[in-house]
């Protein structure tokens, strides 16, 4: 979810940004080494974040600075963070301890609903909803980064740094993504194992697609295709079967499925994946 | 392959050096194939750690490849081979795809080791095999399982695994059977997750059940096992082992452990590795209630948990009681 | 061009309020000088305009107008060079800064976005909260205030181009600027719209003391509509004097350069009233028309684009050999769909369009090529030529079978066709395998119309052929384009300028919301008739 | 920028030096960045660095093995290469390629017929699958416009829920045996259904398919430098409205390139399977399809160079196999190759953003 938010952000700038499944990844793992390392699981966040700004800013500095096509610096950063968060989580073994080192974020309980039992980062995300919105929709910023993705030259003409604007979109997305991805391991989950986020950031990007690049819409494409791994899940609990790869494959041929037919109402950002250069009259 | 020369050749003339030191080379070389982390506290792990005590004591070198997947089993086999190790150990049955490379020319100098495959990987020349039976341990499993429903006069059970592949989908029935040989109406809720590893499904498809009212759960898994549990701890929901014997763990807490991790299997082969009586082409069976491991035991029991267990156990390895009939029909 | 003044440029001459000695300027541009690469787009330029003036900067393509205005707002920087505002020298390295200035501009080219609102585009740029409610009430008030009125809440790309026109020049005004350059703004807009801007902006001047530039080529609009007129030619200042010290003639031959012959000179400069006394020679040609055969018929063609926006509305037209039939009226009414018919690379809803008497079907890849149409599209560097392929690779094109062996190319074969178009067409290139990015945009057109007559088309279609161009150029296409007309060859000229369809066309048609609303031979041609026909009024 | 612009004329020579250089440099950064990740968790550098040899380079048996690695990524990166002239970006080769196999290990496993002939079809059959799987984004993309990139990319996820459901299922390709102890994958090939080897141990011993994939790269570096076809794909990639007004049929054209990219991915999987693998598994793609595509992106999209680079990445997936020895994880390989492609892309890319600085002029990308 966090991560569809700045998924979101970074595809309305312009940038279909494929390393978001590098940021989640990186996130889970510098999470849980952060808090394993001090004992708090809020430093394990917050290391999840820097990560996630990180490859965030390698990813716009090569694609908005230097003009690198986009999809290569996300392809080579899934293949770079996949092997190396692999490579150390093989090694220095710390995921063993993670559990016990990791207490559960503060409950708020709210007394009778099991349905307030939630650790406190789902507030945060709640919270984060509408001000990813307003950010994108009513904000001086968001004007200016969709401008960038729907027309870069005459965003440039009006004064509007393009690739400026790009960057921190994607910076944005890169700081959610760190989120999501710690998110995922500290308080979901409570430990690293090796590719932890096993294409989570495929099916974000899948949520954006699906939701026509309204938030809404990825929110809800997120929520579907949750709903869709849920079910897988608990079909069985319920004494259903139904096949088990058709489910995990549903919110990818979902995606392809809504590409395909609201591809004509449902256009994405006019300039998305393409590079600005300035100077094209 | 083309590896199409009479094998016979290969087979004698590695045995003509001897064993531990099949190649000939002065240094024994011990290579592991594992599909899961040898670093899961549980099944896989088990199966170095002893491996690991025994090499040391000899002054043999071990060289470990885990998270390995099926497909890059055979390769990494020849990789083995062309390190020229003596021997080729392989976890399980899921890679069984590694002997693949044994008739070829570059492993005409190793022995090869298999834990598990029964009724899967077809006996050849070129390796010596340990065998347990899914239908014992499993079927003993669920048994356990149930007389803990009848203590928390319960009748659901969870039982959480990963690809719905053929022998998870064996040891669902088995210790569904086990299960309700107890309680006779026990439901077993069983999901595949599609990953051993990936904890967060891992952990919804826990909550799934916790949702529809288990009462017992076993993570049937790998590396996501502890997690699993862990929340199994929370929510009071006692779990099953999956492998190794936990009743001593303190981080997570398990009720009962079922133990049919491969490393007693595999360290009584490197003793007879060792002594160079390893035969390849032969196969040892493991039996619950006669060897050591596999078994199940209680690690708190209450009531006659324990002595039903055990009587269980014994009916089985004394071959009075016929598991395979209790589980196939 | 779309725009001829109804009267004579009398009152707006003496509207002029010229030099008087006004303390400080309120822009001084000393020596600016800007370099591309090789390309001196502003050699040593100074510029003064007054305040409370409309101030016409005139020049050819390609003079460095645009470049100049740039360098104004801060979206260019130049090599070297001082700017003044109001007497304080400044530095301006970003439009933001520039807009801090008082300075806005109209670009030349629309810097909308289609995807938004009009109040979204009119706060774009600007610094500071966001607030939707006053945004749009601006809209209104300042639409009022002079007259633009336009539908805050509508996205722009479901507006007329007039309509965005307007939302540029709001963008521009809401900022209350003090100097406000607009960079042939005109080009897009019906006669009407034309003249309903220049009164917003005699207003502007007249009772807000502002300062206006305003950027054309088109020397009616600058007599009709400025008090000083600056020209420029080749990156320098050549000429400066108040607008009614001067005439079209004197105008042209500045801008110019050098005395051309009288008819291309029309056509460079756009002075109708040369042309239109040229009758004579038209009506001879226009007697064998009759007899010829008709190459090219389109018959009621309807085709709807991908927004399902009409592209075109029941156009039907027919050229012969020997004729050049010119194509007028205000870009964005079908042209561009027309040309894209005639390349194959659009379909009919309805209608058919015949070569030399068969049937060709629209929309199929190549077989308009295949059919004998030959097609000089407007846009060159975005579908005449590939810029990243050789000149003989683009050359050959359209043609592979020429320069193919099976369904190999052969190399040789590939430089020696190259190598004699080059000679045959004087391109002026090192030699066949430079790379088509390297040439000068005159003799990239000059690649482009070697290829398509080559092939040895029926018809020949040429939208635009002197965009961009200098006089040289603009002289040997034309010269080309009669060439080809007495060779036999039918050929459809699409062009927005009417000068350039006065100067070279038998027959004219006039096309509207895509359909031809009128025709008429080079004879009966009647500028003012013409005008009305492109604003969309019946005549 | 007012010096920059002065000193241009005189740049001229001393930039080519100056782009080496910068390939050195990055080159050495991105090593010496695995060199750090090496030593800092404790492993020897030195030792690493012998084992990687060892696995790719020592001995006719690795050197074999180097180059059987190579070979699928030398023929998805020809794919990717084809359809990077056509101006499109194909980037599901992973799934492609574990289609392709899919349909190789059916055709081969079921297919009655002299072995040799089975051979033949098994390799045809992977190629088809691959361009099958890569002609849904292709369909949809000249259909519905549906964007490529990520067409491609979300296939390969369904490609894999693919697999892993025919080797689930008895019926389709799950292997033989009793119930409840089958994986998930499928029967052995037959003997003579797979590829031919070469050479014999202790020699060079690599599998055939690598002569099918020079025979197919020399092919495609004719064809794409000569032939008609090629000269309409580079129009094509290059300008596409251009290509479109002289008569070039986008879509055929485009969508030709696609499905032949997939073919080669889907090819290269037939090759994995019938060369080495043997049978068909759900994880056999193993990354080869998203690595070759980095060979194609190293290789700046030039077949002939692309020949070193696969070989240089086949040898580092090789030499993986060897780094067990040194306890150093076979993940140091990935990290490595992206590394490289980061050090392999920078330079360009950064003197590409120097010369447009120095002369402010825009490559044309106006939409
Ligand atoms: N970024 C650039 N790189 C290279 N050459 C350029 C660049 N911008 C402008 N030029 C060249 O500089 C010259 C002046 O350009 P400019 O756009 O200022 O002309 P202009 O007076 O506005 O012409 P027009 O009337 O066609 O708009 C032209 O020859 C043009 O080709
Ligand atoms: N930034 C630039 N880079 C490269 N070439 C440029 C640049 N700016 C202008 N030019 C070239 O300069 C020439 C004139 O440019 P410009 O766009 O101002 O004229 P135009 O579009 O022909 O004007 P008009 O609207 O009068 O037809 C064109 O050939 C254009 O390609
Ligand atoms: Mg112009
Ligand atoms: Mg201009």
């Amino acid at each position: 979810m966090f991560a569809a938010i700045g998924e979101w952000i970074a595809e309305r700038a312009g940038t279909l940004n494929i390393s978001v499944e590098a940021m989640m990844l990186g996130g889970a793992f510098t999470a849980v080494t952060g808090a394993v390392a001090t004992g708090s699981p809020e430093f394990g966040l917050l290391c999840g974040i820097v990560t996630g700004l990180v490859v965030a800013l390698i990813h716009a500095n090569l694609s908005h600075r230097l003009s690198v096509n986009t999809y290569v610096v996300g392809l080579t950063l899934n293949v770079l963070v996949l092997g190396l968060t692999s490579y150390l989580a093989d090694k220095t073994e710390f995921f063993q301890v993670a559990k016990v080192a990791i207490p559960w974020l503060s409950d708020l309980p709210i007394i009778g609903s099991a349905l307030f039992d939630v650790r406190w980062t789902t507030y945060l995300l709640i919270a984060l909803i509408p001000l990813a919105w307003w950010l994108v929709q009513r904000s001086r910023w968001g004007l200016e980064a969709r401008a960038a993705g729907e027309n870069p030259q005459s965003a440039d003409v009006t004064g509007i740094h393009v690739n400026k604007r790009r960057r921190q979109a994607l910076l944005i997305c890169g700081l959610l993504g760190g989120l999501a991805g710690a998110h995922l391991a500290v308080a979901e989950v409570g430990t690293f194992n090796t590719n932890m986020t096993a294409g989570r950031g495929y099916i974000v990007l899948a949520a954006v697609i699906f939701g026509g690049w309204t938030l809404r819409g990825a929110l809800a494409g997120c929520l579907l295709f949750g709903a869709a791994d849920a079910l897988r899940l608990a079909l069985p609990a319920l004494g259903y079967e139904l096949n088990a790869q058709l489910l995990i494959a549903s919110p990818y041929l979902l995606a392809l499925a809504a590409m395909f037919f609201l591809a004509k109402s449902h256009r994405g950002p006019a300039a998305l994946g393409a590079p600005f250069v300035r100077g094209i009259t | 392959g083309g590896g199409s020369d009479p094998q016979n050749s290969k087979l004698t003339g590695a045995n003509a050096k001897g064993q531990p030191d099949v190649n000939g080379d002065g240094k024994v070389v011990i290579g592991v194939l594992s599909i899961g982390d040898t670093h899961d506290k549980g099944f896989f792990q088990s199966f170095v750690d002893d491996a690991n005590t025994i090499a040391r004591s000899n002054g043999w070198e071990v060289r470990t490849i885990d998270n390995l997947k099926a497909s890059d089993a055979k390769n990494q086999a020849l990789n083995l081979c062309r390190q020229r190790v003596d021997l080729i150990a392989i976890g399980s049955g899921d890679l069984g795809s590694a002997l693949d490379a044994a008739p070829e020319p570059t492993c005409k100098d190793a022995n090869w080791y298999l834990n598990g495959g029964a009724g899967q990987i077809k006996q050849t020349k070129y390796f010596n095999q340990s065998l347990d039976s899914v239908n014992q341990t499993l079927y003993t499993a669920g048994y356990a399982a149930g007389l803990e429903l009848k203590e928390l006069n319960a009748t659901k059970v969870g039982f959480i695994t990963g690809p719905e592949e053929d022998y998870a989908k064996q040891a669902v029935k088995a210790f569904t059977k086990g299960a309700q040989a107890v309680v006779p109406n026990a439901e077993i809720i069983s999901a595949y997750t599609g990953s051993f590893d990936d904890a967060a499904v891992n952990i919804a498809s826990f909550d799934a059940m916790k949702e529809k009212g288990i009462k017992v759960v076993y993570p049937y898994l790998g590396g996501a096992t502890d997690a699993v549990t862990k929340k199994a701890n929370e929510a009071k929901i006692p779990a099953l082992s999956s492998g190794t014997d936990r009743c001593q763990d303190t981080t997570v807490k398990y009720e009962i452990s079922v133990v049919f991790a491969p490393g007693a299997f595999f360290a009584a082969a490197l003793q007879r590795f060792q002594k160079g009586d390893l035969k390849m082409g032969e196969a040892t069976r493991y039996v619950i209630g006669k060897d050591p491991v596999p078994s199940v035991k209680f690690c708190k029991p209450v009531a006659d948990q324990a002595e039903k267990i055990t009587e269980l156990m014994k009916s089985i390895g004394g071959e009075t009681f016929d598991v395979d009939k209790a589980v196939d029909g | 061009m779309s725009t001829r003044p109804s009267t004579d440029s009398g009152d707006t001459a003496t509207a002029g309020t010229a030099a008087t000695a006004a303390p400080a300027p309120a822009v001084e541009l000393t020596g600016i000088t800007k370099r591309f690469g090789t390309v001196v787009a502003c050699d040593d330029v100074h510029l003064s305009v007054q305040r409370g003036e409309i101030h016409g900067l005139l020049g050819q393509n390609g003079a460095g107008k645009s470049t100049l205005m740039k360098i104004l707002t801060g979206l260019v920087h130049p090599d070297s060079g001082r700017i003044a505002i109001d007497g304080g020298e400044v530095s301006i390295s970003d439009p933001l800064v520039a807009a801090g200035l008082g300075i806005s501009m109209v670009h030349q080219h629309f810097s909308l976005i289609g995807r938004m609102r009009v109040w979204e585009n009119v706060t774009l740029g600007e610094r500071g909260h966001i607030d939707r409610g006053s945004a749009r009430r601006l809209v209104t008030e300042v639409g009022d205030r002079y007259g633009l009125a336009v539908d805050p809440d509508r996205a722009v790309e479901d507006l007329t181009t007039g309509e965005r026109q307007r939302v540029e020049l709001i963008k521009c005004l809401r900022r209350d600027p003090d100097l406000l350059i607009l960079d042939e703004p005109t080009s897009v807009l019906t006669l009407k719209e034309s003249h309903e801007l220049f009164s917003v902006l005699r207003r502007v001047t007249k009772e807000e003391n502002k300062t206006v530039i305003l950027i054309s080529h088109k020397l009616d609009e600058i007599l009709h509509a400025t008090d000083q007129v600056t020209i420029m030619r080749s990156g320098a200042v050549v000429a400066r004097r108040p607008t009614a010290d001067t005439d079209v003639r004197e105008l042209a031959r500045e801008m110019v350069g050098r005395e051309v012959s009288r008819l291309t000179a029309g056509s460079a400069v756009g002075a109708l009233d040369a042309l239109v006394e040229d009758t004579e020679a038209a009506e001879k040609e226009q007697e064998k028309d009759e007899e010829r055969e008709v190459r090219l018929r389109i018959t009621d063609a309807h085709a709807t684009g991908r927004d399902r926006r009409p592209l075109l509305r029941g156009l039907s037209l027919e050229v012969r050999a020997g004729e050049i039939l010119g194509l007028a009226g205000v870009e964005g009414n079908g042209q561009a769909a027309l040309g894209d018919l005639l390349s194959s690379l659009l379909e009919l809803d309805k209608g058919t369009v015949e070569v030399c008497g068969k049937t060709v079907r629209p929309g199929r890849p190549g077989a308009m090529h295949a059919a004998g149409v030959g097609v000089v599209p407007e846009d060159r560097h975005i579908s005449g030529c590939v810029l990243d392929m050789s000149l003989a690779e683009n050359l050959a094109m359209a043609d592979l079978g020429e320069v193919a062996r099976g369904s190999f190319v052969s190399p040789r074969r590939l430089r020696s066709r190259a190598e004699k178009l080059i000679s045959e067409f004087g391109i002026a290139a090192p030699g066949p395998d430079i790379q088509m990015r390297r040439l000068s945009g005159g003799n990239q057109q000059k690649v482009v119309l070697a290829r398509e007559l080559a092939a040895d088309p029926k018809v020949l279609v040429v939208a635009q052929p002197t965009r961009g161009l200098d006089v040289g150029a603009i002289e040997y296409m034309t010269e080309r384009i009669q060439k080809a007309a007495e060779s036999g060859i039918a050929v459809l000229l699409i062009s927005t300028e009417l000068e350039e369809i006065l100067t070279l066309a038998h027959r004219v048609a006039v096309i509207h919301r895509g359909a031809i609303v009128g025709e008429m031979t080079r004879a009966e041609v009647d500028v003012e008739r013409l005008g009305m026909m492109m604003g969309g009024q019946a005549a | 920028m007012t010096a920059l612009t002065t000193r241009l004329p005189r740049m001229v020579k001393p930039a080519a030096l100056h782009t080496l250089l910068l390939y050195a440099a990055s080159f050495t950064v991105a090593l010496t960045l695995a060199g750090a990740l090496v030593t800092l968790t404790g492993h020897s550098m030195s030792e690493t660095v012998y084992a990687l040899y060892q696995g790719s380079l020592e001995g006719g048996g690795s050197i074999g093995l180097s180059i059987d690695e190579a070979t699928p990524l030398l023929l998805v990166a020809l794919g990717a290469i084809v359809c990077a002239r056509a101006g499109i970006f194909n980037i599901g080769q992973e799934g492609q390629l574990l289609i392709g196999a899919l349909v190789g290990a059916a055709v081969g496993l079921y297919l009655p017929g002299p072995s040799w002939m089975v051979m033949v079809a098994s390799l045809l059959g992977a190629a088809l699958g691959g361009a099958l799987w890569a002609g849904i984004p292709a369909v949809m993309y000249y259909w519905r416009g549906v964007n490529v990139v990520i067409g491609t990319l979300l296939m390969v996820f369904v490609a894999a829920q693919l697999a892993m459901y025919v080797v689930t299922q008895e019926h389709l390709l799950q292997e033989d045996g009793e119930a409840g102890a089958r994986s998930p994958q499928s029967n052995l090939l037959s003997e003579g259904v797979m590829l031919p080897r070469v050479g014999e141990y202790p020699d060079l011993n690599m599998t055939s398919g690598v002569f099918v994939v020079l025979a197919v790269t020399v092919a495609i570096v004719l064809l794409l430098r000569y032939s008609t076809w090629g000269f309409r794909l580079r129009m094509l990639g290059h300008n596409p409205a251009a290509a479109r007004r002289s008569g070039v049929r986008a879509a055929v054209l485009g969508g030709g390139a696609l499905l032949i990219s997939g073919a080669f991915a889907g090819m290269a999987g037939g090759i994995m399977l019938s060369g080495t693998v043997g049978r068909f598994q759900p994880g056999m793609a193993d990354n080869v399809g998203w690595e070759g595509l980095l060979v194609a992106l190293v290789a700046r999209n030039h077949p002939v160079a692309a020949i070193p680079v696969a070989l240089f990445f086949g040898g580092l997936r090789a030499g993986g196999g060897f780094l067990a020895s040194t306890g150093v994880p076979r993940y140091l390989v990935s990290v490595v190759t992206a590394l490289l492609v980061m050090a392999a892309v920078f330079p360009a890319a950064y003197a590409e953003l120097s010369r447009l600085r120095k002369r402010n002029k825009p490559a044309v990308v106006e939409g």
